[in-house]
């Protein structure tokens, strides 16, 4: 935004200020802010999808610009049809058809991430904690006992089939306030995240906004 | 080849040859361009003055486990790049295609470097490989040449063997607790605080002749989160059909407002209800993260719906979601997998799914024997994980003192193997 | 039959794409399965555009309240929709034709952006400062031993990173250097933290392996088991 | 003359936290309103002084910094922008100063991004770069010292596929210009020739794909920027040493300027941000202490 126009500045600002008067209360400027981030917004994707995905993956996909030296991608054409059947829904008597590329997404996601997840979060996460136990100071050593019990009283406490009762119960416990630990630590290091955001907000005001409005008027 | 002796290759490479690259540049380009005059033969003949010793035992083999499209070569390092003369700078790769004698150059290394990838070549073609060491002044040794090597396609990637191993003993738990389950099994499951109050919060919502808001997170069909979204979602759903209540779902994505207003309505089907059933209840609002939250906290604040539900995946919104929620005064039913969002949920809402519980709950919800035997299943992969954690630092605490990393990990499942087989 | 394809479909698609992994001639599949996902997604907005459309226009029609609302976004929409299908004001429209990078500097697509939807974006986002100091002063207290533990963490990470924290321990001898906030908030978030983390993420792994399973083999098939309409 | 109304608005503010305690105890507590406007001056008076706080170098960012210094001139750095405006502020400062410490050093920078608006925030920190006057003394060229390949959609399979090649994903930089006529990338296949992948990031795709396939599938190289509540969940990569260092929010991005002694916009608004932090921490306090007195009263 450094190089923007002084309307556009003025108007950003504006918007700005429109959507801090919603912690006031509801209200028309908010309502007008949020109207126009709604149409705008929606469209912005529309036409950012267009583009980078029906005209560069798919028209360009399978009919490659001369000289570029590619061949047709004819899988594509795949894609291509199963969204077409998506908007069989448009269409009252054949709309069950919409239900097949639905499917494909579907089964599609869940063999996706079961694998993904599965390697990046249970082997690796597992692998990474087998460290050593014993390590060369009284700390590290404390260190990797804690990521251990840790690691394990957290899974205790996620178990659905086992009661949470005696020494069971008492692991699960001490998961659990590993679990608040890591979300007291989550939310601690989020605070400091979400004020840069207001205050990046509050510096363009009071900055670039504030010079531009002294210029405009 | 581990990830962390590659990097300290790399390191101690960055120490030793400062300028090697910027000389490389400089030399290589006219060599480039020379392109295919580069022969074995022109080289040898050469014989320039101070060219430094040439790499030896240069081995060329198929890239393991691929599609038949990459060729590794290695070799040992020129005696003047770790010893001798010292002024190698790095090695200079070239490649003939089925005996012919026109070797191309197809890449450069740093000195102190021992291994090449060659990428993108055709699968059942025959290659040759001979690589060169150069020095700062641009001299160039003998090329040695690799015995020929065919690329192959394999069938199945054997480095993720335990990968499959793991995969095919924790889905295979899952299965058999779901076959067994169906067999009547009674079985205990913990309670879900979050779950028991599903219905209770859609009731008060009836009482109060309010609508329900559900957000099925705020990413598209493509993340499980959302697909665990929707499966809730038609248990919400029936029940509120059940007790002639409303319920909002306003979606970032279309595609997830589609598979939305199919769970509803046969959600609505199921209960008998398909009359009451109102499409546009179910609704795309945009894309743009912001502007859905900007709509979501507008729809909040002017039908004030007595109970929120936000399952699915959620980012930084979670907590302008659940403030505004709690301002108006909803019940609010939560639950992500992503673990940076939790805090705010479990602070401003009334209930919270935590990670796993969300994959959980429709199972749950179901309360059918199939669906709930499959958590069972999970949880065998629990003791399973559990016991490799344990084990694994175990045998880690007894065994080396370097920390552990993937490779060791397969070294570790070894470990336990032949604890338990007896076998290597 | 309308039921039997899809499920037929969710469960091919399912299985060979955890197959893939493990076969290398397949991996391709892993990546053109997402460019089709995202060729879907494009049709999809037919129905989701269309959608906010009519939502939009039945409530200009039918003059409901906030129907003037409703307008300012069909105007918003098709404003953006025009500048950026047909690249209005692209400066680099001359040379590159429709090829030209959407975003280019100059284009009137770009400049709406710049000045309506990038600050909306901004300041939506920012009012979780506000939201995050009013959860502190309502939520966050310690109401329990769990809610204390969660207290008591995000309390020592916050003051680990003022310096006013810093020096409130500053004084402890170097044999106590352990709990010196800094370095205490620092060994919470490399240890205890990163246990709770490694646990919720294995678990989240297995939640997904077995939701999927579900899914794929077809007892939870919710999302498209359709009466026969 | 600001600077001393803003300190004295700064100390009535927090005097007039007292008030706020009393009303919290006697069990009617300040509207929610009323928190929003004590946010509001908390995070703005601090931007009417020109102070700046100390800053304390972690060993997190040392690492990243250590690593980045090592590197021979001529280095290929892989940066991928994976944010958009609303991270910016967090991550703009880490951005301007990996530039000027990039150019100065004279490395080359291979820009791109899995997020719509990253390169964009990319150009903008390059802009801000080039304005450094000993950046300007190295007079980095567009195409030969850096160059911004733009945002390429499909999230992380954008970094599988440039495993096997980044042609294949980016045939074109922004700038239209075809990959084998750009200078700086003579020689770029894959991840094998780039000495170093610096990553911004502000959710996903980011750093957590990086590590995934950047680095477990292709063995780069890695360090990282993170918007401070992204930070945690990068640890365990980091820990796991996935990844070599971590820039972590605008404490990360002030500690990053100290670390490479070019102090920029991170360290300015990092007083803002302290004491937005210390309003926060006090109404925890505040908050808490009311509910022990009166549950101290409903016991006793």
């Amino acid at each position: 935004m450094a190089d923007a126009s002084p309307i556009g500045i003025f108007i950003a600002g504006v918007l700005t200020l429109g959507i801090f008067s919603f912690l006031y209360k509801d209200n028309p400027v908010y309502k007008v802010c949020e109207a126009i981030f709604i149409g705008v917004s929606a469209a912005y994707w529309a036409v950012e999808y267009f583009y980078s995905a029906l005209y560069k993956k798919f028209w360009l996909g399978v009919i490659p610009p001369e000289g570029s030296g590619a061949d047709p991608d004819m899988w594509l054409w795949g894609g291509a049809i199963l969204g077409v059947l998506m908007l069989c829904r448009m269409i009252p008597k054949i709309n069950w058809l919409s239900r097949w590329p639905l499917a494909f997404i579907v089964g599609a996601t869940a063999g996706l991430y079961m694998m993904t997840f599965f390697v990046s979060n249970a082997m690796n996460q597992i692998a990474s904690t087998m460290q050593p136990l014993i390590q060369d100071t009284f700390l590290a050593t404390l260190g990797s006992f804690t990521v251990a019990i840790g690691t394990v009283t957290g899974l205790i406490y996620f178990f659905f089939s086992k009661e949470h009762k005696g020494i069971f119960g008492g692991a699960a416990k001490v998961g659990i306030w590993f679990l608040m630990v890591t979300f007291g630590a989550s939310f601690g290091y989020t605070v400091m995240s979400r004020m840069s955001l207001l205050i990046g907000r509050l510096d363009f005001l009071f900055s670039s906004w504030a010079t531009n409005f002294g210029q405009m008027f | 080849m581990s990830r962390l002796s590659r990097l300290s290759i790399s390191r101690k490479t960055f120490l030793t040859s400062l300028l090697s690259l910027l000389v490389f540049a400089a030399y290589s380009a006219p060599l480039l361009a020379q392109d295919s005059d580069i022969s074995v033969t022109d080289s040898t003949s050469a014989e320039l003055e101070g060219a430094p010793a040439a790499p030896t035992n240069v081995l060329a083999v198929d890239h393991k486990y691929d599609i038949g499209e990459a060729v590794d070569v290695s070799w040992d390092l020129s005696f003047d790049d770790t010893a001798g003369m010292r002024n190698v700078a790095g090695y200079i790769i070239y490649r003939s295609v089925a005996g012919s004698a026109e070797f191309d150059s197809i890449g450069a290394v740093f000195s102190l470097t021992s291994s090449f990838a060659d990428i993108g070549l055709t699968r059942g073609e025959t290659y040759q490989y001979s690589v060169s060491s150069y020095t700062l002044s641009g001299q160039v040794s003998e090329p040695i040449v690799s015995a020929e090597v065919t690329t192959e396609r394999e069938w199945f990637d054997w480095d993720e063997v335990w990968v499959f191993i793991l995969l095919v003993l924790i889905g295979g738990s899952v299965m058999y607790f779901i076959y067994h389950a169906r067999k009547g099994k009674q079985m205990f499951l913990r309670k879900i605080a979050g779950l028991q109050a599903v219905e209770e919060a859609i009731g008060r919502a009836t009482e109060m002749g309010r609508p329900i808001l559900f957000i099925p997170g705020i990413h598209d069909m493509d993340d499980v989160q959302t697909i665990a979204g929707m499966t809730i979602l038609a248990k919400v759903a029936k029940q509120v059909a059940e007790y002639e209540s409303r319920i909002f779902v306003p979606t970032r994505a279309s595609l997830a407002m589609t598979a939305a207003r199919e769970t509803v309505r046969e959600a609505y089907m199921t209960a008998g209800r398909v009359d009451a059933y109102r499409a546009d209840d179910i609704y795309y609002v945009t894309d743009e993260q912001f502007g859905y939250v900007a709509a979501v906290n507008g729809i909040m604040t002017r039908d004030k719906p007595a109970t929120c539900f936000y399952l699915g995946a959620f980012f930084a919104e979670s907590l302008i979601l659940a403030e505004t929620g709690n301002s108006i005064g909803a019940i609010q039913i939560a639950g992500t997998a992503q673990p940076a969002q939790l805090p705010f949920f479990v602070a401003a809402c009334d209930y919270t799914l935590i990670g796993e519980e969300l994959f959980a709950a429709s199972a749950y919800l179901s309360g059918e024997a199939k669906q709930l035997g499959s958590l069972k299943g999970q949880d065998v992969g629990k003791v399973i994980a559990m016991a490799a954690v344990l084990i694994g630092a175990v045998l880690a605490t007894l065994g080396s003192e370097e920390g552990m990393n993937i490779e060791t990990f397969r070294g570790a499942f070894h470990g336990i193997w032949s604890v338990f087989g007896g076998g290597q | 039959m309308k039921r039997t394809i899809p499920w037929i479909i969710t469960i091919v698609t399912g299985f060979v794409l955890v197959i893939a992994e493990f076969v290398p001639p397949w991996g391709k599949m892993r990546e053109d399965v997402l460019i089709y996902f995202q060729i879907i997604s494009v049709f999809a907005f037919f129905l989701g555009g269309g959608s906010l459309l009519k939502i939009n226009l039945q409530k200009v029609f039918s003059k409901r309240t906030d129907w003037e609302y409703a307008l300012v976004t069909v105007v918003g929409f098709f404003v953006m929709l025009a500048l950026g299908l047909f690249k209005l004001g692209n400066p680099e429209m001359a040379t590159a034709g429709y090829a030209a990078d959407l975003n280019a500097n100059g284009s009137w697509f770009k400049n709406l952006f710049d000045a309506v939807k990038a600050p909306l974006s901004a300041s939506m986002y920012s009012l979780l400062a506000f939201f995050i100091a009013s959860a502190s002063y309502r939520a966050f207290r310690a109401k329990n031993s769990d809610a204390t533990v969660l207290l008591v963490s995000a309390f020592i990470i916050l003051m680990g990173q003022t310096f006013v924290g810093v020096v409130a321990t500053g004084w402890m001898p170097d044999w106590v250097s352990f709990f010196k906030v800094e370095n205490l908030s620092l060994w919470l978030l490399a240890k205890a933290n990163l246990a709770g983390q490694r646990a919720i993420l294995i678990g989240i792994a297995l939640g997904i392996v077995s939701m999927s399973l579900r899914v794929i083999l077809g007892i939870e098939r919710t999302h498209l088991s359709g009466g026969d309409e | 003359m600001g600077n001393t109304l803003a300190i004295i608005g700064m100390a009535l503010l927090g005097l007039s936290l007292i008030y706020v305690l009393y009303r919290t105890i006697i069990g009617n507590p300040v509207s929610r309103r009323v928190v929003f406007v004590y946010v509001a001056f908390a995070a703005g008076l601090p931007l009417f002084m020109d102070l700046l706080p100390p800053v304390h170098v972690t060993p997190d960012v040392q690492a990243l910094v250590d690593a980045l210094e090592e590197l021979p001139p001529n280095s290929k750095i892989l940066a991928a922008f994976d944010y958009d405006p609303p991270s910016a502020p967090e991550l703009q400062p880490m951005a301007e100063a990996f530039f000027k410490m990039a150019f100065k050093n004279d490395l080359d920078v291979i820009v791109m991004g899995l997020w719509p608006q990253g390169p964009q925030q990319a150009d903008q920190a390059i802009a801000a770069a080039l304005l450094d006057p000993d950046v300007q003394a190295m007079n980095p060229q567009y195409g030969i010292d850096y160059v911004n390949l733009g945002f390429q959609s499909g999230n992380e399979f954008v970094i599988q596929r440039m495993g096997s090649g980044f042609k294949a994903m980016f045939s074109r930089d922004q700038r239209q210009t075809p990959y084998d006529s750009i200078p700086v990338l003579q020689n770029i296949v894959n991840f094998s020739n780039i000495d170093f992948v610096m990553n911004f990031s502000a959710g996903k795709p980011g750093t957590v794909e990086w590590v995934q396939f950047a680095v477990d599938r292709f063995g780069a190289t890695l360090g990282a920027g993170n918007t401070a509540v992204q930070a945690p969940q990068i640890y365990p990569y980091l820990r796991a040493n996935q990844m070599v260092g971590l820039l972590g929010g605008m404490s990360g991005a002030a500690e990053f300027e100290k670390a490479l002694g070019m102090p920029g916009a991170g360290s300015t608004m990092l007083l803002s941000q302290i004491s937005t932090h210390a309003i926060v921490i006090l109404f925890i306090i505040i908050g808490n202490t009311a509910y022990f007195r009166t549950r101290k009263r409903k016991n006793g």
